[in-house]
C-alpha cells in the first residue's frame, strides 16, 4: 500500500520548552486505521497538529498525499485531513447544527446552492439531519461529535484524525462514534488515525504505534503490541482485558506460554483448560 | 495561513463579548449591589481585555459593552438613569470605548516603569474606570444642561444634580474595585496566554 | 454502623411553578452508612448530579428532607445554615481544575480551609497534608497552578477539597479525560481515603469497572428516581434491566457471558477479574481433583 | 434570571416570523425614531394601534408581552413620576419644595408612559420572533454598506455569532464554578464591600480562564477546518427580501408620515 502521510525526521518543541520530537519518522499507509497511543503529554496530539500544519516544524518534513506541508499547500492539506478534537464544545463554531456543518464550506467559498445539498447529505450520513436546527446547548457530547464528523465529511477528506475524540463521552457515546467512523471509513475509503489512550479503541486498529515522551517506542499489530502487557503498564497505559485475565490466572498457577490472546483465543484456551483437565 | 495568533485574537474578542453579554444579564457577575448603589464590574472586564490583547482590542470590547448598554436602555432598562441618559448613544458608547483607550495607553506607559506588573495594571484599571465615570458625567452635563430634546422628554435640568451625584458616588467604589481586582485576574491570564498572541 | 446520609422522600423540581417545571429528583429515599464507598450510576440526565448537590447542600429539596451527619435540611432551611453542611461534605466537581484561581498552588489549596475559619497557619498545615495525600511534590507549592500539567492541576483541585478535611467526599467523574495512569492514581487515592482515613466516599461514574473494583454500595438513578440500591453483586444481575437503564456491564461480566455462550457455566456472574479467574481456577481445579 | 437576549425567541411561522431579520431590525429602529416625533394624542393613538396590529400579526399570545413588562413596571412608574414632579409649564395644580405638578406635566407623564410601552413592545416583538443568529445576520446585512470604507463587517458578524453561540456555554460553566466555590465555603451575594470584592475573584478568574481555553481550542479547530480570513467567505444562510417586507415598510412609512402630519395639530 501507498503511504498517504510521510513524517520524515521531524523536530519540534513548544516555545520555551525542551525538544519534544527529535528526528521522529512515521509513515501512514493509505486506507489503514492507525492507532497512536501514549499517555498524556507523550506528543500524540502535537503530532496531529504538525501533520495538519497547525503548528510549524522546527526541522524535517511532512508530506500528506504527496504534498509537502507548508504555507503554500496549507489549504490543500486541510482539504484532505479532517480532525475531530477532544472537546465537543470547542469545535462547534456555528450557532446551529447545520450552520456548523456549513462552516468549513463557507471557509472554502463553496457557492450557497451547493452548500445546502452537501450539508443535508453530510448530516444524514451521521444521523443528525433531524437535529439540524438545534443549538449546541441542547445536544449531548456524542451528538456534538457527530456534528463535528459531519462537518468533516462535508469536505470529502481522505484522512480523518480522531484526536482523543471519544475521551469525554460516556461509554455508549464512545461506542457509537467509533462505529460511525468505522462505517464512514468503509464507505468513503478513508485513512483513519486515532489518537487515544483507550486500549479498546486501539484494539480495533490495523496498526498501533506507541509514542512515549516524543519517541516511537514500538509499532505493530494490536496483538503484537498487546503481547507485552507489562511494557504497556510501564509507560502508563492500561493492559488490555484478556492480558489481565491471563496474568490473574498465572498468579493462580495456571500459566500460558502467551502473555496475550484476543478474546476468541482466550475463550478457546480456557475452554480447552476446563475440558482437558 | 493566518498570521500567528490572528484566529486566537479573533476568538478571544468573541469570548470577551460573550462574557460582557453574560455580565449585563446576570447581576451576580456584572454588578455588585451595595446599599442603594450598584457598582458595575464590567469596566474591569474591559481593562482586562485591554491589558491582555492591547489598546485597540480593549476599545472594541468597551465598544461592545457600550452598544449593549445602548440597546438595553430601550429593551430592558435596569434603572431610571439608563432610560434617561443611556438612550443617547454618545453617552452610552463613547465612555466605554475610552476605558480601553485610557487603560491601554496608561499601561503601555507604566509597564516598564514599575517592577511589579500588578502596580501598572492597577493604575491603568483605576484610570480606565474613572474615565468612564468622568465622561458619563461630563456628557450628561453637556447634553442635558440645555434641555436638549431627548427620548422621554423628562425635564433633566432639574434632575441634573441628582444624576451627577449618582454617577459620581458609583464611580469611586467602581474605580477602587477595578484597581483591586484587575491585577488579580489579569496576571494568571497573562501566564496562560504567554507567547501565544 | 451509623448513617452518614439519609434522604427521605426528597423531590427537587427545577423551575417550579412554570410550564417548564421538571422533576430532577422524584421522591428519593435512601441511606448511606458511614465509611461506605458508594457509586452512583445512571445515564446522562438521570439525576445523579442533582442528588449529590443536595448532599452537599448546594440545592435544597423542594419537598422531603435529608439528614447529613446528624444535620437536617428541609425546604425551609435558611441559606445561612447551609454553610455548616458544606464543611463536612467535600465535593470534587467534574473537571475540578476549572475552579483554580489563586496565584500559587498552596494558596489555592488553603482557600477552602480559610473560608471555614482556619488561621493561616492551620490552613497551610492542612494544605501541605493534602498535597502529600494527592501526591503533589512540595516543590510545586509556590508555582502558579496555571503552569502545571492538566493532571497536576486536577490534583491541586482535589487537594483543595481534601484540605477542608471533610467527612464525606463526593467525586463527580473524577477521572474524566485522564490517561490510564492518572485514572488509577485518583481511584487508588479514593480507596485509600475510604479504607485508611475512613472517609465516606460517593463516586459518580460511567465506568462500571470502577464500580465493581472500588464500590461497596451502588445507587442506580433513572428519571430522577433511585431505582435500585445495593452492593454491586445484586445490581449487575438482570441484564435486560441494565440495558433498559442504558448501563454497561463490567468487562469481566461481559467476558463471562462470552464464556458462557462457549459452554462454561457460572453459578454467579463474576464482576471483577479476580472473581472470574477464581471461578475458572475452580473449574480447572475440580477437574484436576477428579482425575 | 433576567436574560434579555436568550430564551426569548418563540418559534413560529407568523407573518412577522417570516420577515427578513434586516427588515425587522431596521423597522424597529425606524419605529423608535418615529416615536421621537410623536407629540400629541393622535400620534400616540396611531402608533399604539400599529403596535397592537403588529402583536396580533406575530401570533404570540398577549400574555407573553404583559409578562415581559411586569418586571419593568416600577421603573416605568418611577420615571413617569420624575417627569410629573419635575416639570414646569402649564397650570400648577400642586406645589411642594422643588416638586410641582402641572396639568401639562400630567399629560406629558401619560405620553411618556405610552412611549415606554411602545418601545418595549416593538423590541419584544423583534426578540420573540427572531433568533439571536438571525439578528446577528440582520446586523451584518444592515452594516454591509460600511464595507466600502473597509469596515470589517463580516468579521464583526462572525465574531458576534460566535459570542452568542458561547453565551449559554459560559453561563453553564459559571454556574458550576459558583457551586464549586460555594462548596469551598465562599458566600456570594452577602457581606461587606471588601468581602464582596474578594468573592468576585474566585468566580471571575475561572470564568476567564475557561473562556481563554475555549478561544484557544476553537482557534485550532477553526483553522483545521480551513478558516483563515473572515472577510472572504461564502454564506450558508440567506435572508431574502420578500414581498411581505415591502408591504410592512409601506405600512410603517405611511404611519411615520401621518405622525409628521399630526405634529401640526
Amino acid at each position: 500500500m501507498q503511504n498517504i502521510i510521510e513524517v520524515n525526521k521531524i523536530s519540534y518543541n513548544y516555545p520555551e520548552r525542551s525538544l519534544l520530537f527529535d528526528n521522529l519518522s512515521l509513515n501512514v499507509r493509505e486506507g489503514e486505521w492507525l492507532a497512536l497511543i501514549g499517555q498524556n503529554g507523550s506528543g500524540k496530539s502535537t503530532l496531529a497538529r504538525l501533520i495538519d500544519g497547525l503548528l510549524v516544524l522546527k526541522s524535517g518534513a511532512i508530506t500528506v498525499d504527496g504534498l509537502p506541508v507548508n504555507d503554500e499547500n496549507i489549504n490543500e492539506i486541510r482539504n484532505r485531513i479532517g480532525i475531530v478534537f477532544q472537546n465537543p464544545e470547542d469545535q462547534f463554531v456555528g450557532a446551529t447544527v447545520e450552520d456548523d456543518v456549513a462552516f468549513g464550506l463557507e471557509n472554502r467559498q463553496v457557492p450557497r446552492e451547493q452548500m445546502h445539498e452537501i450539508v443535508e447529505k453530510s448530516l444524514k450520513s451521521v444521523g443528525m439531519w433531524q437535529f439540524r436546527e438545534r443549538i449546541p446547548a441542547n445536544l449531548s457530547g456524542g451528538q456534538k461529535q457527530r456534528v463535528a464528523i459531519a462537518g468533516i465529511i462535508a469536505l470529502h477528506p481522505k484522512i480523518i484524525i480522531l484526536d482523543e475524540a471519544t475521551s469525554m463521552l460516556d461509554p455508549q457515546g464512545r461506542n457509537d462514534i467509533l462505529q460511525l467512523v468505522r462505517d464512514l471509513k468503509e464507505d468513503n475509503h478513508l485513512t483513519v488515525i486515532s489518537i487515544t489512550h483507550d486500549i479498546d479503541e486501539a484494539a480495533g486498529a490495523d496498526r498501533v504505534v506507541i509514542l512515549n515522551q516524543g519517541q516511537i517506542i514500538d509499532e505493530n499489530t494490536p496483538d503484537g503490541i498487546f503481547a507485552q502487557p507489562q511494557r504497556l503498564k510501564q509507560i502508563g497505559l492500561d493492559a488490555p482485558y484478556p492480558a489481565k485475565v491471563i496474568e490473574a490466572l498465572s498468579r493462580r498457577g495456571i500459566t500460558s506460554d502467551k502473555q496475550y490472546m484476543n478474546d476468541e483465543e482466550l475463550i478457546a484456551w480456557i475452554k480447552q483448560l476446563v475440558s482437558r483437565m | 495561513m493566518p498570521r500567528k495568533g490572528q484566529t486566537l485574537r479573533f476568538n478571544l474578542l468573541a469570548m470577551f463579548i460573550a462574557i460582557i453579554i453574560l455580565q449585563t444579564s446576570i447581576p451576580l457577575i456584572g454588578y455588585i449591589p451595595i446599599g442603594p448603589l450598584s457598582i458595575t464590574i464590567i469596566s474591569a472586564t474591559v481593562v482586562i481585555a485591554t491589558i491582555l490583547m492591547g489598546t485597540l482590542d480593549g476599545a472594541i470590547v468597551g465598544g461592545a459593552w457600550g452598544v449593549l448598554t445602548f440597546i438595553r436602555a430601550f429593551v430592558w432598562p435596569t434603572s431610571p438613569l439608563a432610560t434617561i441618559v443611556f438612550v443617547n448613544p454618545v453617552v452610552s458608547v463613547v465612555p466605554r470605548i475610552l476605558i480601553g483607550v485610557v487603560a491601554g495607553v496608561t499601561y503601555q506607559a507604566l509597564r516598564k516603569r514599575f517592577k511589579r506588573q500588578s502596580v501598572s495594571i492597577s493604575i491603568a484599571a483605576v484610570l480606565g474606570s474613572l474615565t468612564n465615570t468622568v465622561l458619563v458625567l461630563g456628557l450628561i452635563y453637556v447634553f442635558y444642561r440645555a434641555n436638549a430634546p431627548q427620548l422621554y422628554q423628562v425635564n433633566i435640568k432639574e434632575l441634573l444634580p441628582y444624576l451627577l451625584s449618582v454617577v459620581g458616588t458609583n464611580g469611586i467604589p467602581e474605580a477602587i474595585f477595578c484597581g483591586v481586582v484587575a491585577p488579580l485576574i489579569t496576571l494568571p491570564l497573562q501566564r496562560m496566554l504567554k507567547g501565544r498572541l | 454502623m451509623d448513617k452518614a446520609i439519609s434522604l427521605k422522600n426528597v423531590t427537587h423540581t427545577y423551575q417550579a411553578n412554570t410550564p417548564f417545571a421538571q422533576n430532577a429528583l422524584d421522591n428519593v429515599t435512601l441511606n448511606i452508612e458511614k465509611g461506605e464507598f458508594t457509586a452512583i450510576i445512571g445515564h446522562t440526565g438521570s439525576g445523579k448530579s442533582t442528588l449529590v448537590q443536595h448532599i452537599n447542600a448546594l440545592l435544597k429539596p423542594t419537598t422531603g428532607s435529608l439528614n447529613v451527619l446528624g444535620k437536617v435540611i428541609t425546604p425551609t432551611t435558611t441559606n445561612k445554615n447551609l454553610k455548616a453542611f458544606r464543611k463536612q461534605v467535600g465535593m470534587v466537581f467534574q473537571f475540578p481544575e476549572k475552579q483554580l484561581f489563586e496565584e500559587t498552588v498552596i494558596k489555592d489549596i488553603m482557600f477552602g480551609p480559610k473560608n471555614y475559619g482556619a488561621t493561616d497557619e492551620q490552613a497551610r498545615h492542612s494544605a501541605e497534608h493534602a498535597m502529600k495525600l494527592v501526591g503533589l511534590d512540595h516543590s510545586l507549592s509556590n508555582k502558579s497552578p496555571f503552569d502545571l500539567s492538566g493532571g497536576q492541576m486536577r490534583r491541586v483541585a482535589i487537594a483543595g477539597v481534601l484540605a477542608m478535611d471533610p467527612e464525606i467526599l463526593i467525586l463527580d467523574e473524577p477521572t474524566a479525560g485522564l490517561d490510564p495512569r492518572g485514572h488509577n492514581e485518583i481511584m487508588d487515592l479514593a480507596k485509600y481515603l475510604n479504607q485508611q482515613q475512613h472517609m465516606t466516599i460517593i463516586l459518580i461514574t460511567h465506568q462500571m469497572d470502577d464500580v465493581v473494583n472500588y464500590a461497596t454500595n451502588v445507587v442506580v438513578m433513572d428519571q430522577g428516581q433511585a431505582v435500585k440500591i445495593g452492593p454491586p453483586d445484586t445490581i449487575f444481575t438482570d441484564l435486560d434491566w441494565l440495558r433498559k437503564m442504558q448501563l454497561d456491564l463490567p468487562s469481566s461480566a461481559e467476558f463471562a457471558r462470552k464464556l458462557e455462550s462457549a459452554g462454561i457455566a457460572f453459578d454467579q456472574l463474576p464482576l471483577t477479574v479476580n472473581q472470574l479467574v477464581d471461578r475458572v481456577a475452580q473449574l480447572v481445579g475440580k477437574k484436576a481433583a477428579h482425575e | 434570571m433576567s436574560n434579555f437576549i436568550f430564551g426569548r425567541y418563540l418559534p413560529g411561522h407568523s407573518w412577522i416570523h417570516r420577515m427578513s431579520p434586516q427588515s425587522k431590525l431596521l423597522l424597529s429602529f425606524y419605529f423608535v425614531i418615529v416615536i421621537f416625533f410623536a407629540n400629541n394624542g393622535y400620534s400616540y393613538g396611531l402608533l399604539s394601534a400599529l403596535i397592537v396590529f403588529v402583536i396580533l400579526m406575530s401570533g404570540v399570545s398577549i400574555a407573553y408581552f404583559l409578562k415581559g413588562i411586569r418586571p419593568l413596571i416600577w421603573l416605568i412608574v418611577f420615571t413617569v413620576l420624575l417627569q410629573v414632579l419635575f416639570s414646569s409649564g402649564g397650570h400648577v395644580l400642586w406645589h411642594f419644595g422643588p416638586f410641582s405638578i402641572t396639568d401639562q406635566s400630567l399629560i406629558n407623564g401619560g405620553f411618556i408612559f405610552i412611549r415606554f410601552l411602545l418601545i418595549i413592545m416593538i423590541s419584544t416583538v423583534l426578540t420573540l420572533t427572531t433568533t439571536p443568529l438571525a439578528i446577528a445576520d440582520g446586523v451584518q446585512t444592515v452594516l454591509k454598506p460600511l464595507k466600502k470604507v473597509k469596515f470589517p463587517v463580516d468579521t464583526l458578524a462572525l465574531m458576534l455569532s460566535i459570542a452568542l453561540r458561547f453565551v449559554p456555554t459560559l453561563m453553564d460553566e459559571m454556574e458550576t464554578i459558583l457551586n464549586a466555590q460555594r462548596a469551598r465555603g465562599v458566600d456570594f451575594g452577602s457581606g461587606s464591600l471588601k468581602h464582596r470584592v474578594k468573592a468576585a475573584v474566585p468566580l471571575l478568574v475561572p470564568l476567564f480562564t475557561g473562556a481563554i481555553n475555549h478561544a484557544e481550542n476553537l482557534s485550532t479547530a477553526m483553522e483545521a477546518r480551513g478558516f483563515s480570513d473572515s472577510e472572504h467567505r461564502t454564506k450558508y444562510r440567506l435572508y431574502k427580501w420578500q414581498f411581505r417586507d415591502t408591504i410592512s415598510w409601506i405600512v410603517f412609512l405611511l404611519v411615520g408620515g401621518l405622525v409628521l402630519v399630526f405634529r401640526k395639530y
